[in-house]
C-alpha cells in the first residue's frame, strides 16, 4: 500500500482546535466514541515484577488490575474508560500471552458495561520486539511474531492497537549525544518515516481483518528520548532547544501511521499529537501532569490543550493508602476529564484550553513550541512538502527554531547555552541540502562508518 | 453562576447507585422474607425496624401465648436477623439499619435469657480485635455487630490491642475464628505475631483479617491467615468454618485477587 | 481567653470567593504570603514503616524526603512550595523527635530557598495523642507532652501548626453507625467545640511565643470517619445525605479555631473548610482529585473551587517510575496550582473556580452543599446563631437538609435511600430542643448510659 | 488567545536554570583553564571544541617541536579533557560538548600512540554493562564517556548483557571497577546475580550501579555494590578506588540519601 500524504491541515486554524472535539471521532469497544465532544480517561500500568514469573501469574496481575480500574470509576460516577496495555516482553513475544491477558480483561469489561452502562475500551500497545542484543532487526525473523502479536490481541479482545516502534533509533542515539542534527533529521525523519510506513500499512491490515481500531505509534524511542535526557531545567545533559528540535522532527514521521491507515487515538507519550491532530483532525492521547508517576515533564498542563483521551502514562501495580495505583491514578484522570467536560459542556473550552496552554507557555522551549498556535505552524510546514519526507522534516525542524527565535524575541527566556545550541542548530539546518537524494546518500555513506550499529538493510537500502 | 442542562450533566457524570437502585423499597423487599406465623411476624419485622421496645414486646406475647423464650432466639430472632443480612448482601439496606437491627436483637436475646433457664446454643465464639499500635476501630465495630447479628458470641478485644492479649483470648475463649483489623502500614506487621505465637502453642484457628492497610498477599503469607475484603465477609468465612472449610478452602473462597 | 465567635460573614456574597484570594493573607516562612493572590501546593508524606525503627532512621527519612521534593520543584520551575509533616506517634509522643525533624528539614529548606529563591514553608502538624488504649484522655497526663510538641517543633523550624483533633469522637463513633443525628451534633457540635476553644487557645498562644503561625485543625476524626464511611457511589455503610450532615456540623468545630487565635491556612482535610473562609476570610488548604494516593472522594474537582493552597494529603515515600512519590504527587500539585495561577492572572478565576464547582456538582449530596454557594449559605446559618455553639451546629445541620431538599427538586438526584435517611434526619433535627442546657443535660445522661468510653471529664463537666 | 504581562509571567512560574546562569560564556571560562604554555595551548582548546582535526593538528606541532607524543597524553590531552570535566561539573557546559571532547580526545590518543613506542599508561580499566533484559543504554553510553574522558580505559560490554560475561570480562580485564546500568525494576535483579558470582570467585572489585530504576537501598543489599546518582559519579568514584577507597568508604562519600 502507498501512503497516503498529508499536504494540507484539517483545521482552518489554530484556534478551531480543542480538547475533546476532533474531525474524525473514532467508535470503539463497548460504546465508545473517541474525540466526539468529550474526553476520556485512559489508565496505564505496568504489573510487578515477580508478576511475569508464569503467564498465569499474568494474567491473573491484569485482571485484578481491570477489575481494580472499572470498579473504582463507577464509584465515583465517571462514565467512560479507556485501558491501556503496554505489553511487557513475554507477551509480545509469545503472542498467545498478550492473547490470554487481552480476553481476561475484556471480559471484565464487558461485565462492567453490562452492568452499569460504563463505556469503555481496550487498547493493546504491542512491544517493538524486532532487535537482538546488538542490533535492531525491523525486517529480520521477528517480523512476523511482531504481527501475529498484533493479530492474536485483536481476535481475543483487544479494541485499539498501538506501537512505540523503533525505526532509526541507532542513528537517533548517537546523534543525539553528539549535538548532530542532520543525524537526528535522519533517524527521526528519515530513517523512522521509512520503517513507519512498513509497519503501519501492515497493521492497518491487520485492524481491517479484526474489525479493530490501527490507533497510533509514538516516537517514544528518540524524541522522548532527547525529552528525558534534557530532563528538568537544571539537568545539563541536552539543551532543551535541541529536544524540541528533535520532537519537531518527530511529527512528520509519527504522522506516517495516519498516511497508512491508522486513525488514533494516537498514543499518549507522543507529544507530537497536537502537530498531528492540527494535521489529520484526528483524536489524540496525551500525557503530562497527571502522568508523574511515570516521568517528569516541563508542560504539564500545556499537553492538555488539545487532548482526546488522557493518560498516566505508566504506574506499577501497587497499593496505596487511597487504593491501589491505578485506582489513585485512574480517579485523578478521571476528574481532570470531567472539568474539560464541564468545560465542553458549557462552552468554555476555548478559555480551558488557553489556560491550560498559558500556565506553562514560557516554562521552557519545548512547551512553547507545542502550544497549539506553534504546533500548528510546524503542521503547516510539514504539509507545505508532505510528500517529501526529508523536506518535511527538515521544515519542521526549520519551523521549530523560527518559532523559539521569535519567542526569545517575546516572554520567552532561554538560558545562554540553550541559545547557542539553538543558533549551531538552525545553522547545521541551513547546510543541508535541498535534495532527498543527497541527503540519504550522504547520510548512509557517513553514519555507516560512524555508527557500527547501524544496518542499512534494516530500511531495505 | 454556570450550569448544566439536564442533558450536559448526564456526559459529565453518572449516578450509578441512583440508576441501580432497585424497584422495590427496603419495606417492601423486607415484607416480603418476613415468616408468616402471627407470632413471629411482629418480632421479625421489629428486628428489621431496629425498635428494641417493639422485640421485646414481641417476644413476651409469643411466650405468653406459650413460647419457649429460649427457641424463640432461633426461630424468631435469628429469623428477623437473616431477613436484614439478606437485604444488606443485596444493597437494598444500609449498615445503620444492620446495626440497630442487631442492637434490638441483642437486646430480645437478653429479654429471651432472663425468660428462661436453659442457656441459648450459639454458633461459636470469635475473638476479634485492632492490630497493637492502631486505633481505628470502626472496621472492627462494623465486623463484631455483622458477627453478632449472624448468631455468633463475640470477644470484642477492643482496638490497640496487644498480640499477647489475643493469643490469651484465643487459650481462654477457643474460637472457631479470631478476626484482626488494621489500618496503617506500621501496625499490621502485628498479625504475624499474632499467628507465629498461636501456632506456636498449636492454636490452629482460622485468622480473619482485614482493614484498609491490609490486603491478601499480605495475610497469605502466614498459615492461618484469611483475607477478608468487606466486613459483610467476616460472618460469611466464620459461616464457612462451622460448615467445615479448613483455611485452604476459606482462602480458595474468600481470597478474590 | 474567651473565644471570639463569629457573627458575620468576611463575604458579602459568595460570588466573591475565589481559589488563592482571601481577606486575610498570611505571611510565613520563608518569602511566602498565603491567600494573597496565588495559589501554593502542600506536599504531604508518611516515612515507609521501616524508617520509625530509630530516630536517626525517621531524620534521615524526612531529609531525604524535604530534598526529594525542593529539588523536583525548582527542576520544573515553581515559584513556591508548603511541606507538611503530619507526626507520626513517636514524634509527639517524644517533642524531641519532631523538633529533630523540622530542624532537619527547615535546614535544607533554607539552602533552596538561599540558592534559588524559592518561597517556601514547614508545616507541622501534631499528633493528638491524648488517649490510652480504652479512652480518650483529653484533659489528662498527655496534655503536656501534646503542647511541648508544639512548642519544640515551632522553635525549630515549623512554621505553621496544626493538629487534627480528636475532641468528642467517642460519642460521634457510636451515633454515627446508628443514624443517630443528636450524637453527631452532640460529639461534633458541641464536645468537639469545647475541646477546641481548649486546645487552640494553647496553640495559638505558643505560636504567639514562638513567632509562628497558629495554622488550623480539621474534624477529621469525625467528618472526614463519616464521609469514608460513606464511600462511594455504591458502599453501602452511610447514607451520603448523612455524612455532608456531619459535614456541616464540623463546619462551626473547626471553625472554632480561627475564633482561639488560628490564622489559617486550615488544614486539607478538612472539607469544611470553604465553608470556614466564607465566614473567616482566612486561606484555607483543600485536597481533592490530587490526593487520591491518599484517598478516594466524590468531589475531586468541586473543592479547589476556593483553595488557597493545594495538597495531596498524604504518600507514602516510595520510588515510582517517574520519580519518588513525593516529588510525583508534588510536581501534580504543583501543575494544579499553576494552572489556577494562570486563571488569577489572567482574571480569568471565577469561570474556572466555577467549572471544578459545577463538575461535582450533582455527583453526590455532599459536593452538592458544598458547592460555594451552598457552603456560604451553611456559613450563614452558622453565624445567625454564632454565639451559641449548640444552636450553631444545629443550623447548619437544618440548612443543609435544605439544600438538599431544594437539589432534589432541581438536578440533583439522590437514591430513595439517601433521601429516606434525609427525611428521618430532618425529623430527628425538628424534633430536638431549642435549649442548649437541655440538650447538653439530655445528651450527657444518654450517652453516659449507651456509650461505655464517654468520660464527662475530658469536657471539664 | 490569552497571554500574560511579563508581570504575571514571573507570578506562575520561574525559569530557574536562565535566573541561575553563570555571568562568564562557557568559552570565558574555558579560557581562565587552559595551560599557558604555547604547544599545549591550542591542544587543549581544541579538545575544548571538540575538534578532532586540530588537536591531531596540535599534536603535530607539539612533537615537531621536540615533545615525545606519549607525554602528551598525560600533559596535553588529558588537561584539556579537565577543563571540560571541570566546566561539565560546575554546570557551565553541557553533556554533549563533553561527549565531542571526548571524541576528539580519544582521536589524540589514537593519534599520539601510533607516534610512538612505548605505550601508554592508564588510570585503570573499567568494565561497563546494561544489565541483561534491558536494552535502556544511553545513561551506561554517558557513564562509558566521562570515564574515558578522565582516562580511564573503558570494556564496554553493551546492553542487555548476560551475567556470565560480566564475570567473564572482569577475569579477563582485571578491572579497577565493574559498572552496571539498569532502567527496569524487572532488570536490575541481574546486579544481585553479577554480585554472587564475583564473590564466589573472589572476584572482590567494587560495583557501581545506577539508572532509572535502581536505588541506593537496593544497591546498598549486596556487598560490592556502590550507588550512583548522575553518569558523573561514576569517574568520581573510579578516582576514588584508586586513591584507596574500599566499598565502606565509597558507600560513605557516594550514598548521599
Ligand atoms: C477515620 C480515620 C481516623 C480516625 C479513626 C476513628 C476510629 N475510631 O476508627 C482518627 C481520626 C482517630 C484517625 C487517627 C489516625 N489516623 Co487515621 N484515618 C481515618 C480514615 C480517614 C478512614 C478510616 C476508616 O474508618 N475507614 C472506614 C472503615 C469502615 O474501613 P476499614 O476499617 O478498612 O474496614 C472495612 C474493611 O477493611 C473491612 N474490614 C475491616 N476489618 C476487617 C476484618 C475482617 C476479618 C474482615 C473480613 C473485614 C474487615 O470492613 C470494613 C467495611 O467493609 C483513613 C483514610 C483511609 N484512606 O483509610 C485514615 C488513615 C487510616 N489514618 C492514618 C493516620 C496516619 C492516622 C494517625 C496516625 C494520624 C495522626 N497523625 O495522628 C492517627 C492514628 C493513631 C493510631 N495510633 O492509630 C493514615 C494511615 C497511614 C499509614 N501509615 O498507614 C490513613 C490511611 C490516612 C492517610 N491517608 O494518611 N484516623
Ligand atoms: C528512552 C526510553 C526508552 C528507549 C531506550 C533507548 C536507549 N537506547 O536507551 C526505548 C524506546 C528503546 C525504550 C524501550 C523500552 N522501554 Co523505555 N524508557 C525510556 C525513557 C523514556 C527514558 C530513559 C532514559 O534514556 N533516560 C535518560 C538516561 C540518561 O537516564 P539513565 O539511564 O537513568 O542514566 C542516568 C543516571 O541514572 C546515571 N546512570 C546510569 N547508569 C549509571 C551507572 C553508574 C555506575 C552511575 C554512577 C550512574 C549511572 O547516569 C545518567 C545521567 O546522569 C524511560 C522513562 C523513565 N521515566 O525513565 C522509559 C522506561 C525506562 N522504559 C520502560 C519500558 C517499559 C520500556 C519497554 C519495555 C517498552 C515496551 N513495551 O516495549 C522497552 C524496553 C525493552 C527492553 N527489554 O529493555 C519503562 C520501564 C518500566 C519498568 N518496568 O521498570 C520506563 C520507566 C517508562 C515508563 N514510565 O513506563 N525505552
Amino acid at each position: 500500500m502507498v501512503a497516503n500524504r498529508y499536504t494540507s491541515m484539517a483545521y482552518e486554524s489554530a484556534d478551531e482546535m480543542s480538547f475533546g472535539k476532533t474531525k474524525h471521532p473514532v467508535k470503539a469497544g463497548l460504546g465508545l466514541e473517541i474525540g466526539a465532544g468529550y474526553t476520556i480517561p485512559e489508565v496505564n500500568y505496568a504489573p510487578r515484577p515477580e508478576a511475569g514469573a508464569s503467564k498465569e501469574k499474568l494474567v491473573n496481575e491484569y485482571e485484578r488490575i481491570t477489575t481494580d480500574i472499572m470498579q473504582r470509576m463507577v464509584q465515583v460516577g465517571f462514565p467512560a474508560v479507556i485501558l491501556e496495555t503496554e505489553h511487557v516482553q513475554q507477551m509480545s513475544n509469545n503472542p498467545e500471552w498478550g492473547a490470554e491477558v487481552a480476553h481476561a480483561q475484556k471480559t471484565i469489561m464487558e461485565e462492567y458495561h453490562d452492568e452499569y452502562g460504563i463505556k469503555c475500551a481496550l487498547r493493546h500497545t504491542i512491544g517493538d520486539i524486532r532487535e537482538n542484543r546488538d542490533f535492531l532487526q525491523l525486517r529480520g525473523d521477528k517480523y512476523s511474531v511482531f504481527m501475529e502479536a498484533f493479530e492474536k490481541c485483536a481476535e481475543n479482545g483487544a479494541d485499539l492497537l498501538s506501537v512505540e516502534s523503533m525505526g532509526g533509533k541507532e542513528v537517533f542515539d548517537y546523534a543525539i549525544l553528539r549535538n548532530d542534527i542532520a543525524g537526528m533529521l535522519y533517524g527521526i525523519g528519515c530513517l523512522g518515516t521509512l520503517d513507519m510506513d512498513m509497519i503501519w500499512s501492515d497493521i492497518a491490515a491487520v485492524a481491517k481483518k479484526t474489525g479493530t481500531i490501527a490507533a497510533g505509534d509514538t516516537d517514544c524511542a528518540q524524541a522522548n528520548t532527547a525529552m528525558f535526557i534534557a530532563g528538568g531545567l537544571l539537568d545539563k545533559n541536552l539543551a532543551h532547544t535541541l529536544a524540541i528540535i528533535a520532537r519537531a522532527i518527530s511529527a512528520p514521521r509519527s504522522l506516517a501511521a495516519y498516511e497508512n491507515g491508522a486513525l488514533g487515538p494516537g498514543k499518549d507519550c507522543g507529544y507530537e499529537n497536537v502537530i498531528i491532530k492540527a494535521i489529520t483532525g484526528m483524536p489524540m492521547t496525551q500525557e503530562g501532569k497527571t502522568s508523574t508517576c511515570a516521568h517528569s515533564d516541563v508542560m504539564g498542563n500545556l499537553i492538555m490543550q488539545c487532548c482526546d483521551v488522557w493518560s498516566n502514562e505508566s504506574v506499577e501495580y501497587h497499593g496505596e493508602f487511597g487504593g491501589t495505583s491505578v485506582q489513585c491514578r485512574g480517579e485523578s484522570l478521571a476528574y481532570d476529564c470531567a472539568l474539560m467536560n464541564t468545560a465542553l459542556e458549557t462552552g468554555n473550552e476555548k478559555v480551558l484550553r488557553d489556560m491550560f496552554m498559558l500556565s506553562d507557555r514560557y516554562r521552557d522551549p519545548q512547551g512553547y513550541v507545542l502550544a497549539y498556535d506553534n504546533a500548528y505552524k510546524v503542521g503547516e510546514a510539514i504539509v507545505k512538502d508532505g510528500d517529501n519526507i526529508y523536506l518535511r522534516a527538515k521544515n519542521a525542524a526549520i519551523e521549530c527554531c523560527n518559532i523559539v527565535e521569535e519567542g526569545v524575541a517575546g516572554k520567552l527566556s532561554i538560558s545562554r547555552f540553550e541559545a547557542g545550541a539553538l543558533k549551531d542548530a538552525k545553522a547545521a539546518l541551513d547546510a543541508l541540502p535541498d535534495d532527498m537524494d543527497q541527503f540519504m546518500d550522504d547520510c548512509l555513506t557517513k553514519y555507516q562508518s560512524e555508527v557500527k550499529v547501524f544496518l542499512p538493510e534494516n530500511y531495505g537500502f | 453562576m454556570l450550569d448544566f442542562t439536564e442533558e450536559s450533566l448526564k456526559k459529565v457524570l453518572t449516578r450509578y447507585n441512583v440508576a441501580l437502585e432497585k424497584e422495590m423499597t427496603p419495606e417492601e423487599a423486607a415484607e416480603e422474607l418476613y415468616p408468616k406465623d402471627e407470632l413471629i411476624y411482629p418480632i421479625a419485622k421489629a428486628i428489621f425496624e431496629g425498635e428494641e421496645d417493639d422485640v421485646v414486646e414481641g417476644l413476651q406475647a409469643a411466650i405468653d401465648a406459650g413460647k419457649e423464650a429460649i427457641t424463640l432466639i432461633d426461630d424468631a430472632l435469628m429469623v428477623g436477623m437473616a431477613v436484614v443480612t439478606k437485604l444488606y448482601d443485596d444493597g437494598v439496606i444500609f449498615l445503620p439499619n444492620v446495626m440497630m437491627s442487631a442492637d434490638a436483637m441483642l437486646d430480645g436475646i437478653e429479654f429471651c435469657k432472663e425468660n428462661s433457664d436453659t442457656a441459648p446454643e450459639t454458633k461459636g465464639t470469635v475473638v476479634c480485635h485492632v492490630a497493637e499500635g492502631d486505633v481505628h476501630d470502626i472496621g472492627k465495630n462494623i465486623v463484631t455487630a455483622l458477627l453478632r447479628a449472624n448468631g455468633f458470641d463475640v470477644v470484642d478485644l477492643g482496638r490497640d490491642c496487644p498480640v499477647d492479649e489475643v493469643v490469651a483470648a484465643v487459650e481462654e475463649n477457643k474460637p472457631i475464628m479470631v478476626t484482626g483489623t488494621a489500618l496503617m502500614t506500621t501496625t499490621m506487621y502485628a498479625f504475624k505475631e499474632v499467628n507465629d505465637k498461636l501456632v506456636e502453642k498449636g492454636l490452629n484457628v482460622p485468622f480473619a483479617c482485614g482493614g484498609g492497610a491490609v490486603n491478601q498477599d499480605f495475610v497469605a503469607q502466614y498459615e492461618l491467615g484469611v483475607y477478608g475484603e468487606e466486613a459483610a465477609d467476616a460472618p460469611k468465612i466464620a459461616d464457612a468454618i462451622i460448615a467445615g472449610s479448613n483455611i485452604a478452602a476459606l482462602r480458595e473462597a474468600f481470597h478474590k485477587h
